[in-house]
């Protein structure tokens, strides 16, 4: 085949690491391997690194250096934030408060807890993906002991009312979680301001290692573990650190929202010129998710007529890398539950395409990308029983 | 996690040993609990000449028994009352919160041998202010 | 300071990532960062290194490869062993057993099912740190639905009768776990001759990385979910894959597991030298854990009179990591539960010292521990209020 020119437009599944980033953890690996709950020097050297890190996260989020907790990764974040929160508070309630629009590992945890006796309501949202708080406000009960409500979504990129939706939880007193897996480094991000109890992250999201994530808990927060074990993260988390990955965690967030509306500008105006000349090119396509409270780097859209695996196939074969839905779904058989839950059909659903953008893209990535995806899309219709052809692209257009 | 201080004091012991026929002695901890110290104090005309130590514990403990064997060494028995295990944890540099107990037992090492000089001499002991109740975190040590 | 001299005797607690891992790692967090549940080519190749590994670790303990999940490390593998099959069979009954010599990551994991109404019994162990069988049979009843001893003990290095308990749990139909996260590399595992249902395994502690780990689960357990969300690992671990770490644990495990007899002759004879040497030249030290079922690498030693921390602050001034069973270094309490358990007196338990052999070691660090250790010992016992001296030293060698 020969080595092709790769071009990566799916980092909404994952980041390739930052060079620095990788450096700084294989000489961390080669340097401070000493367990950081031991004594000795070599030791303190690593709890050092460790703190270091610690803060780091902290402050690009808002919080206190003791209210960041390392754990494996965004989903043992999401995990360890229901599971933890729900049985330390069972006595009070057992109703938790989502969305329909959440990542899996938030919204098969509540299914997992729905088997053990909680009663979960998952807030619908409107064709932009959007939560009303006004439905938040609705859905509270005496027995509501959480909620969780995403910052930023990973297939549509719509940005939720987080601040909203917190300042409605506190005003009840109930422990608001959001999954910022997505969010961070693409918007400003305070707990304190935003009244966001529990914080997920993922690393490996931000060019940070995969494997290493964040839950940010308030102090105060009542929270059962998830991982029992030995005393590390302050009694709360088991392991022995991932000392390499926390410090290159570390190094990562503060590249990442070092500069934020800058990175922003950059990276969107790279998008809007991709979004902008595959609508312009390409006749039955929309865009999915709202048109501004959106991730910088994020474009989703819909193909009428055509199915998504299909164009992924297309265009891995140039050396495009995309994806339809989220990742973890592939394989199954339906489509998205989030566009779904936007109000797509099916089959529409299913002729979906979602760019998301990084870096490392160039003008040049976008412009080829430009000259491939409408030959895709047409070869694909060509072959569609669904496709009408020209005269009905002549009409709707 | 210890300061240079703590280190020194710890590498460099002062006043090790026993003092033969002491005026006061001191015994507190307990072995289950991982520490024991013994103060033994010279005492005339009021005034410490000497304090020795003999100590089984960790490295803050053993810090501790030398710092508060310096400390009070030289002063009247009412300016050695006054040494709180703050004024030991100070002269160290400080001491990480889970190992300040010990010098809180350095303390009441120092409080006993003086009771315990009071007592031989007939006099009425002297009252704790705060009563043995040193934190490890959240358990509190009852001997 | 300087740069000095470090003489790593803490193997039990970590060990160094080996260089050839380190570079492994890097070159593939540098190639390999496709999301692998993606379908383009370079998440395919993702998938490929990730399958790689898993049939390595499935060859090391006598597995399939589907049989393999990999975690974050030794305690999530322990966790979800143990929650996973405890919540997964409720219904058939809540009593659990183990051991009271387990790692904090089975033992708290316990404790907190016992607060969710499960029963557990701890069986007791001898002066070495054995199990009997026999107590094993007598403890389990028509409630019993999960049976959690360790392969090998982290503390006193004892190795358990694993295929005997194994043979007792398949005889009355219960899963059967063993901690084996120190017992890998040192003890030929097969988990269908020795009857194991599921087993626990951590790479940092065979010079592979932190946070990675991997939970053998037998064809046909019944077992939850403990991190719930993509698809990943058949839909049992959910969470993007650390793909740079499970390919260094793949290679790790291969090296470690590769010639595992002659590398214990090589690693005990260094450490019989080191233990002959300190029982030689300190009186009133005493072995603690069995004298020849132990791992070939542990040491762990027992000094009357004084206690661990200043132990070890001393060994860390000479350059020498160890680590105790104290509780001083913890500033908590109670000195180690292993130690209590096999029947230490607390005073002596907080005087223990666990010295743990590696690769690297060398006879000049064992001569050099052996000229430092009974200094080290004789200058804090003359300072102890417990010791007598010379005199009881004479009366009782
Ligand atoms: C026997 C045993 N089990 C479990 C663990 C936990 O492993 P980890 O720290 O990698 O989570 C350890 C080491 O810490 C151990 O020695
Ligand atoms: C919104 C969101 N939450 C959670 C996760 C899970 O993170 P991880 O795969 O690192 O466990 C992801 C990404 O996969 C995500 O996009
Ligand atoms: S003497 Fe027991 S902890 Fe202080
Ligand atoms: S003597 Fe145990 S903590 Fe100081």
């Amino acid at each position: 085949m020969g080595e092709k020119r790769i071009i990566y437009l799916d980092h909404a599944a994952t980041t390739p690491v930052k060079p620095s980033v990788a450096d700084t953890m294989w000489s961390c690996m080669n340097t401070h391997f000493g367990n950081p709950s031991s004594i000795y020097r070599i030791a303190r050297e690593s709890r050092n690194a460790i703190e270091t890190s610690r803060a780091q996260v902290a402050k690009a989020v808002g919080a206190e250096p003791g209210e960041i907790f390392f754990t494996s990764g965004g989903s043992e974040s999401d995990n360890w934030a229901i599971k933890g929160v729900a049985f330390a508070n069972r006595k009070k309630g057992n109703h938790i408060i989502t969305s329909a629009i959440e990542h899996h590992a938030v919204l098969h945890t509540c299914q997992y807890l729905e088997k053990e006796g909680f009663t979960v309501t998952y807030l619908p949202v409107d064709h932009y993906g959007l939560i009303d708080p006004a439905d938040l406000e609705r859905a509270i009960t005496d027995k509501t002991i959480l909620i969780s409500i995403m910052y930023a979504n990973n297939e549509i990129g719509t940005i939720e009312p987080v601040a909203e939706l917190g300042a409605i939880a506190r005003k009840h007193k109930i422990p608001f979680h959001t999954d910022a897996v997505q969010a961070i480094g693409n918007v400003p991000i305070d707990v304190r301001t935003q009244n966001i109890d529990l914080l997920s992250l993922s690393a490996h999201k931000f060019y940070g290692p995969k494997g290493c994530g964040a839950l940010y808990i308030r102090k105060g927060t009542r929270i059962d573990n998830l991982i029992h074990g030995g005393g590390q993260e302050n009694r709360r988390r088991a392991g022995t650190e991932n000392i390499a990955a926390i410090v290159g965690m570390g190094k990562a967030i503060g590249l990442a929202t070092a500069d934020i509306e800058w990175h922003n500008t950059q990276i969107r105006t790279l998008r809007d010129r991709l979004l902008n000349g595959i609508l312009e090119k390409i006749p039955h396509a929309r865009l999915n998710g709202h048109p501004e409270k959106r991730l910088p780097s994020n474009i989703n859209i819909s193909f009428e007529f055509i199915e998504g695996e299909s164009m992924l196939l297309w265009l891995d074969d140039e050396g495009i890398c995309a994806s339809t839905g989220s990742a973890c779904t592939s394989g199954s058989l339906e489509p998205s539950h989030v566009l779904l839950a936007i109000g797509l059909p099916h089959e529409v659903a299913h002729g979906s395409l979602r760019l998301t953008l990084g870096d490392a893209n160039t003008e040049a990535d976008v412009d080829f990308v430009l000259e491939v995806l409408p030959k895709v899309v047409s070869r694909l219709r060509a072959m569609s029983p669904l496709y009408k052809g020209e005269k009905e692209e002549k009409r709707n257009v | 996690m210890y300061s240079d201080k703590v280190m020194d004091h710890f590498k460099n012991p002062r006043n090790v040993g026993e003092i033969e026929n002491p005026d006061g002695v001191g015994e507190v901890g307990n072995p289950v609990c991982g520490d024991i110290m013994n103060i033994y104090l010279k005492i005339e005309n009021n005034i410490i000449t000497d304090a020795k130590f003999k100590t089984f514990g960790c490295g803050a403990a053993i810090a501790s028994s030398s710092m508060a064997t310096e400390l009070v060494k030289g002063k009247t028995l009412e300016e050695a009352w006054d040494v709180s295990n703050k004024a030991v944890a100070d002269a160290l540099e400080g001491l990480p919160p889970i190992k300040m107990h010990c010098s809180v037992l350095a303390e009441e090492g120092i409080h006993k041998a003086i009771n315990n000089y009071r007592k031989k001499q007939g006099l009425p002991e002297w009252e704790e202010k705060n009563p043995h109740s040193h934190e490890h975190e959240d358990v509190t040590c009852e001997h």
